[in-house]
């Protein structure tokens, strides 16, 4: 259902293979960039068609509002783990990193009621670029695989939120009511969550597209031997990147913590491969080089309208995660196949003029 | 439910009652009794530790908590057989699974050790007492009357319980769907069960679902704390403030906003930290030969009084409480 | 036009090791302003570690890079960039996924309003160097699927884009034809005319005479000689390359040919080769010649089944090959020594035990196991005959020199003992002495009656070794000369398709 | 190629080239190192921690370590060939579902157990497909279906448990030989252990898995059939996830869909501690069997050492980090010494 568009377009704008026909070529070369993204906003469209359809409360304002508070902490941490997939690393540990940060913004609270929510935030946001700079500095200083790294971290985070924690929980009474009320309030109906989220997708997009430091990571995960040979400074980008990530992971877990106002040592876990999923499903390629934050975006805000929208349904509950299973596979087999036909296209076609 | 799950490998069947009670023995001085709840750092254990503690000060016991992070029957097993290398003589333990850990606990029992569960059950042949919270039938019982009277005993009604699977939310909903066969709650009708896998995310989405999927609902029933704060907080957020009735059981730290705020009324709740203490006691009379777990028999629970053993070795903590806006800030819990 | 002012840059008695290779011992020479300056020297001379220490991505072990008259030090390949020194490597480095555009500015993209990268700007940018040189590649398509040889114009474009002073190229026109290799130099004359100096490589002497004003020979690591064009021939070239007589490299065993082993019949690859079709007999070693790009390792890996073909059939002593198997292939007794002995030849990471035993693990085995003795004494066996050096059999195989691994790779195959061999390029990489023990080797090989296929870059070594030569240009056979018509003109005409198919 | 070290200097080959040399040797040596930090612990925790020494004690160490052991035997020659496969624990709880639901339906246990072992085949063959016939990498394929084999096994058995094995089967899962403290189970795993570390070290086939995991397109120059190969592991995988499921069933005497939850990055962590190499073409069985007994040790001296399961989190996670970065700083140390003596005298 999402070939569909895509494929019509390309065998109208691709008749021949003259050069003089590159303007054509180009257009359909960038619209498959595009495309998918397009693909899972479209499969997203038609969940929500679905589920319309059943049940048309699904489509009213409040209703929405809920789809886009869950997805917010989501999609910001899809966003910090696509910076470093691209660059062909991946990091583990954010589920962690996340619990860790929430835990400590309760314990800022605690310990500083008058705190400002803004230097909270900020407070959150630093811790998680420490942990994201500890990864970091391992990846790329000791020169080891970060999948080895950050799975290790991701125990560590964890263990370290617990001694800390020492079962204590932090409910939302021990935090200031203006900062619970971001978690859940709204602005034009929208939420304050999904407004922080968009401005995050849209500064990592633009910085990824735009600036020459966000498409050295592109080149990096695309052919890091490459990168040298430019004299990219390979290590400190990726360590960039990392920091970034746990930055990321840091600003979700203190609006983990606005929003649920109940926190314990275990917030967060499992999360690691929920973000990687909402990466894959939205196109980001595993081991790097392409993919963008708002396919990542989507992919995040595609899993966790399965996850309503099963629940709206009314879906037997144990069916769910097999669904959400299915759908990975499936959006990898299409990011796959689409791939497989750009190379095609591409494939055995002189394009410069004799 | 199992046939031969009591057995252990190769050993007999565990004494269940060895010798006689004694019920004027004194407690015996120096016992090392263990709390091993299904997951450490869980905050509703943590308070029943500490009850349990205050317990095992006053008998001049050696208390310690252990267990594992993650709510798992596996390193469950593994910590009962820590506690039996350990030759620890009271194991005060709540069950992730009725069946996974009993091998170990009888295990346990072979070389000495008593048994307690307390919150949670395992099969009766694994252990020597259980303390119950409330009885089951009480616990459906509150709950039923409370949402009963918040919607006007009319109306839809739905439940958002913790995992499928979860032993005590399971049996409650069935009691609860008996009470709700009599004649005064003809006219409420429960629509569905929810399950939010005491995952607060989960059953925050669940209840939204609830109320896009049923509309007319009038009142959610949460069995769980988890549960129900999420639903709270959802609730508190929306239109439906106040206008959907919501109660069930929940710790007053986590609820107090809600009930502040005028989202819940009323809810309820044993204290775990009195299921703790009782559990100690319990452990520590075991111990001393003040009981054997036979029906009938009595023991001094400290400042608690004294309780008598039900049916199957069960000791029941007492009615819950129920919390409310005049109460409520008297707990911190 | 050779001045005596400072040169530009000076390569100051540079020497660079890696481990036990001493890939270049003390050479020197000097880049001036508004020259071309060529390097030549046989393969593993040593010019592309020049090159890689030029431009940051090795540092010399003893002696200087002199810029300006003061002695630098290139940490790294952005240092390089920033002195002023544009390197186009001598395999493509580009980004798969990333557009040509980009790949050609990476690093360096024009910028417009708050250090936002301007796309439209390089893609105007682009397109003006490639009409430059005059070629029309889309600058929005990502690079993965271009042809080696845009791949390579995508690498000059990036070495202009950066107006740099010395512009340093590692066999830019290896992929190129007779066209685009006269843009290039076209535009490398007018940059030199503003006073930039160029270091070019390349085995061509046509056009190193046509471009450069000056020349360094290397062999072996060590440099040569350093004379104006002018003063030289093709002939002095080489033997200053060589540093002897060149038909004594190769001493070819005349071998009487027994019957026809391998039959090619009709074979294509659509895009990549067409109807390409030839026999060989026992003993009987055929070259395939051709430039770089023609098509001639396509169609050995078809031949071998690594790469499946559209149409035609290959046959072994009559029996048809079943398409697309290597281990069909091997079992009817064939072998191929591939070109890129480091992606395809070795497992570099494994020890020469290993990879010495990896195609024939099977008859090694006793009872379904591997002792480790039967390996060790089967790969110490070979290894002793073709004269390895190395350490120990349990050393990993990137430890040894490059011509020694290339014999790991021959014994590799050679232990399976092919009726028909197929080696491509064998001695890329390896060093004189060496090269001509690979020739002994061959030469004997054919004369013990095994059918050799020889894919060849090195025209001498072609024509002293094959008793037939098959001249491929653009993936088809152009001609087919006999030991006796094969000489150079002929070769090289077919080669670059100038003269109807022979 | 996706593998290539990214962090390799730019004067890469000669400098790694000594730098493999030495990794080389450090790496066989890694099984050593990791067997005597085990025997290390061993020792240490017999001395100074009571209860540990115990016959009672060493079998339940060795029942826990039992599951994730079966799993690493496999994973380790996935790993090698630089595949993934993160869907183990999964498996595991779909065929202990599945187990239960057969057994709900009154079939003999000999033929549940067959039929399951296969269901796990089954479901490694579908890990394979995608992975060697689409072309898709390992790690997605395997997050994909790491959700959606535990979907199933909730779809299977949902919120029930079935418990009702008979003592037989229960018992026979627990048994020790000779009522010491080896139990059976621990001694198929060794068996099983003998049987992949014999293919894996001394057969053509564990052969060419080296190779292909360092270099795959020289292995398939060299005749080696890749795919296939790797097909074939992913069957084995999820074959002896199947195993492991009907152990963990008949240990805890319990069929349940959440059984082994999120055991995956544990036996993840177990093999990588053993010296495998995330990018494939490095490591050993050994090493990996010590890596899985040095975990499950350490786990059970801290417990009875009443060390709280927090710190369990942060010691695995350390020793996880520094398998890797050890090695590698220590080589690095070494180059750049080596490097600093030939330039000295020059
Ligand atoms: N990174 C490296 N590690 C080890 N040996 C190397 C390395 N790079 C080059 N060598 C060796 O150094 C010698 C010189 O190599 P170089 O690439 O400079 O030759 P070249 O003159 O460019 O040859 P060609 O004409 O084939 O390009 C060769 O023997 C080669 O095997
Ligand atoms: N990666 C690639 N993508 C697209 N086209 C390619 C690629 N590699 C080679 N080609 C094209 O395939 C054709 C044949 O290349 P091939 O490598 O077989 O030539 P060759 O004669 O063996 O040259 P060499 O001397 O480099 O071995 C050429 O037209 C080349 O441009
Ligand atoms: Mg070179
Ligand atoms: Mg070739």
């Amino acid at each position: 259902m999402k070939t569909g568009a895509p494929v019509a377009e390309g065998q109208q704008a691709t008749p021949t293979a003259e050069p003089a026909k590159t303007n054509g070529r180009t257009r359909f070369v960038q619209r498959l960039w595009v495309v998918r993204e397009i693909g899972i906003a479209a499969a997203l469209g038609l969940l929500v068609l679905v589920t319309a359809i059943d049940s048309p409360g699904f489509l009213s304002a409040p209703s929405i509002r809920d789809v886009l508070l869950g997805a917010s902490i989501l999609v910001i941490l899809a966003v910090g783990q696509t910076v470093v997939i691209v660059s062909r690393n991946i990091d583990l540990s954010v589920g962690s990193v996340l619990g860790l940060v929430a835990f400590a913004t309760g314990k800022l609270f605690l310990a500083a009621p008058g705190t400002p929510i803004v230097l909270a935030i900020l407070a959150g946001i630093g811790l998680g670029a420490v942990c994201g700079a500890i990864n970091g500095a391992l990846v790329a200083t000791a020169r080891v695989p970060a999948l080895v790294i950050t799975l290790g971290m991701l125990y560590v985070y964890r263990g370290v939120d617990h001694l800390w924690a020492k079962g204590q929980q932090i409910n939302a009474a021990d935090m200031p009511a203006g900062f619970l009320s971001m978690g859940t309030s709204t602005l034009l109906g929208v939420p304050v969550l999904a407004f922080i989220a968009l401005a995050v997708v849209l500064v990592a997009g633009m910085y990824l597209h735009s600036y020459r430091s966000g498409r050295e990571l592109y080149a990096i995960g695309s052919e890091p031997n490459a990168a040298r040979l430019s004299g990219i400074p390979v290590g400190r980008r990726v360590f960039g990147a990392f920091v970034v990530c746990g930055g990321m992971a840091g600003l979700a877990g203190a609006l983990y913590a606005a929003r649920f106002g109940t926190i314990d040592a275990t917030v967060g876990t499992g999360l690691e491969l929920e973000v990687v999923a909402a990466a894959v499903v939205g196109g980001v390629a595993i081991f790097g080089g392409s993919g963008s934050v708002y396919g990542a975006a989507l992919g995040a805000l595609l899993l966790t309208t399965i996850g309503t929208s099963l629940a709206v349904l009314r879906i037997d509950p144990f069916w769910q995660q097999a669904v959400v299973g299915g759908l990975i596979l499936a959006a990898i087999g299409l990011d796959r196949l689409l791939a497989l036909r750009v190379a095609n296209r591409l494939k055995g076609r002189s394009s410069h003029g004799a | 439910g199992g046939t031969t799950r009591g057995s252990e490998n190769g050993g007999g069947e565990p004494a269940a009652s060895t010798g006689t009670a004694n019920p004027d023995a004194p407690l015996k001085e120096g016992l090392s009794v263990a709390f091993l709840p299904k997951q450490i750092n869980n905050p509703y254990f943590t308070v029943a530790g500490g009850g349990g503690e205050d317990a095992v000060a006053e008998f001049n016991g050696e208390y310690k908590e252990v267990g594992p992070s993650e709510a798992s029957a596996s390193s469950q097993v593994s910590y009962i057989n820590t506690l039996t290398q350990q030759q620890t003589d009271v194991i005060a333990t709540s069950a992730n699974d009725p069946n996974a850990i009993c091998g170990a606990l009888n295990t346990a029992r072979q070389s000495g050790a008593k048994v307690v569960t307390f919150d949670s059950d395992t099969n009766p042949e694994c252990r020597d007492v259980f303390i119950s919270q409330a009885t089951a039938e009480g616990i459906a019982h509150v709950q039923v009357e409370m949402i009963a009277e918040q919607i006007g005993g009319k109306g839809k009604i739905a439940v958002l319980s913790a995992t499928p699977n979860a032993t005590n939310q399971n049996e409650w909903i069935e009691l609860m769907k008996e009470e709700l066969e009599k004649q005064e709650y003809s006219d409420i009708d429960l629509v569905t069960v929810a399950y939010g896998d005491d995952d607060d995310q989960k059953s925050f989405q669940e209840t939204q679902g609830l109320l896009r999927s049923y509309p007319d609902l009038k009142g959610i029933v949460s069995p769980t704390t988890v549960g129900l704060a999420a639903a709270a907080r959802y609730l508190s957020g929306s239109q439906y403030q106040g206008k959907v009735a919501l109660t069930g059981l929940g710790t007053p730290n986590q609820m107090r906003q809600f009930v502040k705020d005028g989202t819940v009324e009323k809810f309820a709740l044993w204290k775990p930290s009195d299921l703790g203490y009782l559990a100690a006691y319990a452990g520590a009379a075991l111990a001393s030969g003040q009981i054997t777990g036979e029906q009938g028999q009595t023991f001094e629970a400290g400042k608690l009084g004294e309780y008598t053993i039900g049916e199957n070795g069960v000791i029941v903590l007492g009615p819950p409480t129920v919390f409310e806006k005049s109460n409520i800030d008297e707990f911190d819990f | 036009m050779a001045s005596d002012a400072t040169p530009l840059l000076e390569v100051r008695d540079v020497t660079k090791s890696f481990g036990a290779v001493a890939a270049v011992r003390g050479v020197s020479f000097g880049l001036f302003g508004g020259e071309a300056h060529a390097l030549v020297g046989e393969n593993g001379a040593g010019k592309s570690t020049i090159v890689k220490m030029l431009a940051g991505v090795h540092q010399p072990d003893t002696g200087a890079i002199v810029i300006d008259g003061t002695a630098v030090s290139l940490g790294g390949p952005a240092e390089a960039q920033a002195a002023g020194i544009a390197v186009i490597y001598q395999e493509p480095t580009l980004f798969p996924d990333l557009s040509v555009a980009e790949n050609i500015f990476m690093g360096r993209q024009p910028r417009g309003r708050f250090g936002r990268i301007d796309h439209a700007a390089m893609k105007t940018a682009t397109e003006r160097l490639f009409d430059r040189l005059g070629v029309r590649i889309d600058p929005d398509r990502p690079a993965r699927g271009l042809s080696i040889a845009d791949q390579q114009l995508v690498e000059i474009a990036k070495a202009l884009s950066t107006d740099a002073r010395i512009l340093v190229m590692d066999e830019p026109t290896a992929a190129l034809s007779g066209v685009e290799v006269e843009r290039l130099f076209a535009v490398a004359r007018t940059l030199c005319a503003q006073g930039a100096a160029v270091l070019f490589i390349s085995h061509r002497f046509d056009e190193v005479f046509s471009l450069c004003q000056r020349v360094t020979v290397m062999r072996d690591g060590a440099w040569v000689s350093t004379d104006p064009v002018a003063d030289l021939t093709v002939d002095t070239l080489v033997r200053y390359m060589v540093g002897r007589d060149v038909s004594a490299l190769f001493p070819k065993e005349d071998v009487e040919p027994g019957d026809v082993v391998l039959e090619v019949d009709g074979l294509s690859r659509h895009g990549v080769f067409e109807r390409v079709g030839f026999s060989v007999r026992h003993g009987e070693i055929v070259a395939l010649a051709g430039l770089v790009g023609a098509g001639r390792s396509e169609v050995v890996r078809a031949v071998f089944g690594i790469d499946r073909y559209d149409e035609g059939e290959v046959r072994v002593n009559g029996e048809r090959l079943s398409n697309g198997s290597p281990r069909a292939a091997m079992a009817a007794g064939l072998a191929l020594v591939p070109e890129d002995r480091r992606q395809q030849g070795l497992v570099m990471e494994l020890s020469i035990e290993r990879n010495a035993t990896l195609t024939r693990l099977g008859k090694l085995t006793r009872l379904g196991v591997l002792t480790g003795r039967g390996e060790r004494s089967a790969a110490g066996d070979w290894a002793d005959r073709l004269r390895v050096k190395y350490g120990r059999l349990s050393d990993a195989v990137s430890t040894l020199s490059g011509g020694n691994q290339q014999k790991v790779v021959l014994a590799k195959w050679l232990a399976t003992a092919p009726t028909v061999l197929i080696v491509d390029e064998p001695t890329r990489g390896i060093d004189v002495g060496t090269k001509a023990e690979v020739h002994r080797l061959l030469s004997g090989l054919a004369a013990q009656g095994v059918a050799i296929v020889m894919v060849s870059s090195e025209l001498p070594e072609v024509l002293g070794m094959a008793d037939r030569v098959l001249v491929m240009h653009e993936g088809r056979i152009t001609a087919e000369l006999g030991r006796d018509a094969a000489t150079e003109e002929a070769v090289m005409l077919a080669a670059t398709g100038q003269e109807a198919a022979a | 190629m996706a593998h290539d070290s990214l962090y390799a200097q730019p004067e890469a080959p000669a400098e790694r080239a000594e730098a493999h040399a030495w990794w080389r040797t450090a790496l066989t040596r890694w099984d050593t190192v990791i067997v005597v930090v085990l025997a290390a612990v061993v020792v240490v925790a017999s001395l100074s921690i009571d209860g540990f020494a115990s016959t009672g004690n060493a079998q339940f160490l060795l029942l826990d370590v039992v599951p994730i052991a079966l799993i690493a035997l496999p994973l380790t020659l996935i790993i090698i060939t630089g595949e993934i496969d993160l869907s183990v624990a999964s498996t595991l709880g779909l065929c202990s579902a599945v187990m239960g639901q057969l057994w709900l339906t009154g079939l003999p246990l000999e033929v549940i157990v067959v039929l399951v072992v296969l269901l796990g085949g089954l479901l490694g063959a579908v890990n394979g497909v995608f992975v060697t016939r689409f072309g898709l990498p390992a790690l997605a394929v395997t997050i994909g279906t790491l959700a959606a084999y535990r979907g199933l096994a909730y779809v299977v058995l949902g919120d029930r448990a079935v418990a009702d094995f008979p003592y037989d089967w229960t018992a026979a899962s627990l048994s020790t030989v000779a009522g010491g403290s080896l139990p059976w189970a621990m001694v198929m795993v060794l068996l099983l252990a003998c049987a992949f570390g014999v293919v894996l070290h001394v057969t053509p086939f564990g052969r060419k898995l080296y190779a292909m995991g360092n270099n795959a397109e020289a292995a398939s120059f060299a005749g080696v059939s890749v795919a296939t190969a790797k097909f074939w592991l992913f069957v084995t995988s999820g074959a002896v996830s199947g195993l492991a499921g009907v152990f963990w069933t008949l240990r805890f005497a319990s069929a349940r869909a959440d059984n082994a939850f999120a055991l995956e990055l544990a036996v993840v962590a177990a093999v990588l501690l053993g010296g495998v190499s995330i990018f494939g073409g490095r490591g050993a069985l050994l090493g990996v069997l010590a890596g899985v007994l040095l975990l499950g040790t350490v786990r059970n001296a801290l417990q009875l050492a009443d060390v709280s399961s927090e710190a369990l989190y942060v010691v695995t996670g350390s020793l996880l980090v520094a398998s890797v970065v050890v090695p590698n700083v220590v080589g690095m140390a070494r180059s750049w010494l080596r490097r600093r003596r030939r330039a000295a005298p020059a």
